[in-house]
């Protein structure tokens, strides 16, 4: 119950360490009990208005996705809708990083506005983590724990897997064969 | 790879989504800007033009992309949008595609070179898949969207600030730093002390009362022993140099009395 | 559940009609099953790591303040440490006491800040045993018995002796070592 009464003062993400801060050093119970006791709590509130989540910077008593379009009505304002512009090139930080804003811009093929890296870093999504070593030193891009939190993650890789890759040998090698293929109908197939 | 799927609508115009184009590209004037704004660059163009007509990107049709991409600037132009540079790059490139497939290639060089359209359908690609991700990144339960924090007042809050932890090592170290400075700059000499008697003076200075005088044999304790009651009048003696006290004597041998100065 | 999931999200008193408002009008409740079910949840929180009160402007979803000694330490402020100037201040006064401000300021070569004293003050290490009778009758600090008591000393003669500063130096490292010493379990001794 003061893990509770702890978890619902604080409403953000604690941590396993500060939640052993709360007791005084004479009474801290063990790690093992703490997160014994959090499992509990976990299983407790299923089926409640709140659930009990890890995420990366702890764990954090949230009300589940279920309510909220009662919750939604709560508040006049709509909850912020974020741009694809803004949506791709958080994905690429987060699939990417460390990553440069020219690579972004190449791979999204236009130029990144500013307002864009403003508005994530503003939101503390994302944070400059170094430079790359090349002319002109442009800075390097990565995700923050609070990005993470603000998806439900507890870490990178629960990310939704990215499609995979293929490289330019093998997209050489399928067009030629497929340009084969279809040479005896059309002389210039798609051309 | 069956890139149609699903495709979020690429425009709202009135209210309605528009997921795709007509046909025969006729666009209500007022609507077509709202609709290039869509577009995120020429390669979503692109990959636009692609999924409405339901191909591969590995089966791109260069000619006709190419011929439809054009169409789609020159509208962009008619309405005199202002074209990012990056459109019409892109228009150089399909271009430039388009004329390589045309021309025979010698047979040796066919070896070695890569299809003109590799490098394309590769950009196209590694975008593709980026704009997958965000969409499962906007799909993903989204704090203050799908879920919330939970939260309770919290109780009325005691403040407590514990001090910082200070050694007597740290005191030593700011010490010796202090002196160091004091000595090299010539400030100040600071005479060696008993500290002993520095503190008895301070512990004098307390015990006595600037109102009342105070018998001056009421500051030593015998059970101090001998040690004790030299520090304390050695005290006695530095608080007197230093002004701080006040000795009376109504007449001699009569009881010294003691008051702090005032 | 969607009361309590309501209120939790929330955060802040939701009067009567504002929890009416979050269900659409065709599902709408009466107002009297919203307040059953409000007095069925405040039962149900008996023994929990929260409660459901009524105020002015409406109902809240508060921590007990029987968990406030928990809560309060979410927030203590971590163990800083004190700045050079405070310590140089405070070993001043212990070797050169009664001192007043001006002689501080005069040996550490630079004006001193109120909120020094005030801060050794309010930790009761140093105090004002009277005051030096020159122009402006300045203070006259000088430590206390709990700064003896803190720094485990029975007297001021247990203070290492006031050397050349030369010599200090080696008393530093004589201290440090037997401080080692002494506290073998302990990582940070605090004395």
């Amino acid at each position: 119950m003061i893990l509770e009464a702890v978890l619902l003062a604080a409403g953000e993400p604690l941590s396993l360490e500060r939640l052993l801060d709360v007791f005084p050093e004479s009474e801290r119970p063990e790690r093992d009990a703490v997160r014994k006791a959090l499992l509990e709590l976990m299983r407790d509130y299923t089926g409640r208005g709140m659930e009990l989540i890890e995420v990366a910077s702890g764990f954090r008593l949230q009300v589940p996705g279920l309510y909220s379009p009662w919750v939604s009505r709560l508040w006049e304002e709509r909850a912020a809708h974020y741009s694809r512009a803004l949506l791709e090139t958080l994905a690429l930080i987060a699939y990417r990083q460390p990553i440069t804003r020219g690579e972004i811009e190449e791979v999204r093929g236009v130029s990144l506005s500013s307002s864009i890296m403003k508005t994530l870093q503003e939101r503390d999504w994302i944070k400059v983590i170094g430079h790359r070593e090349v002319p002109g030193r442009p800075a390097l891009y990565a995700t923050t724990r609070a990005f993470l939190d603000y998806f439900n993650l507890k870490s990178l890789s629960e990310l939704p897997p990215l499609a995979a890759p293929r490289d330019l040998d093998a997209i050489g090698a399928t067009l030629e064969q497929r340009t084969a293929q279809a040479r005896p109908q059309t002389e210039f197939p798609d051309v | 790879m069956n890139a149609v799927a699903d495709i979020s609508p690429v425009a709202k115009v009135g209210g309605q989504p528009w997921a795709r184009i007509p046909q025969d590209l006729y666009i209500p004037p007022d609507a077509l800007e709202v609709f290039l704004d869509a577009f995120e660059g020429p390669l979503d163009l692109l990959l636009y033009l692609i999924r409405r007509q339901n191909i591969n990107i590995l089966d791109i049709p260069i000619a006709e992309i190419t011929r439809q991409y054009m169409e789609y600037l020159t509208l962009m132009q008619a309405m005199r949008l202002e074209l990012a540079a990056e459109y019409l790059l892109m228009a150089a490139w399909l271009a430039e595609i388009k004329s390589r497939l045309l021309l025979p290639r010698p047979a040796q060089a066919e070896a070695e070179e890569l299809d003109p359209r590799a490098e394309l359908v590769r950009r196209l690609q590694e975008y593709e898949r980026f704009q997958q991700a965000a969409l499962a990144m906007d799909a993903l339960p989204r704090l203050e969207r799908d879920v919330f924090t939970a939260s309770a007042a919290p109780p009325e809050r005691q403040i407590q600030r514990e001090p910082p932890p200070v050694s007597l090592a740290d005191l030593l170290d700011a010490l010796r730093e202090v002196m160091t400075r004091a000595e090299l700059f010539g400030r100040h000499h600071i005479q060696q002390e008993a500290l002993s008697v520095r503190e008895r003076m301070s512990q004098v200075l307390e015990r006595l009362d600037a109102l009342q005088f105070t018998p001056f044999t009421a500051l030593f304790h015998p059970e101090e022993g001998r040690r004790g009651v030299v520090v304390t009048f050695m005290a006695v003696l530095e608080l007197l140099r230093e002004a701080l006290l006040e000795l009376v004597q109504v007449e001699p041998f009569a009881p010294i009395h003691l008051r702090r100065r005032i």
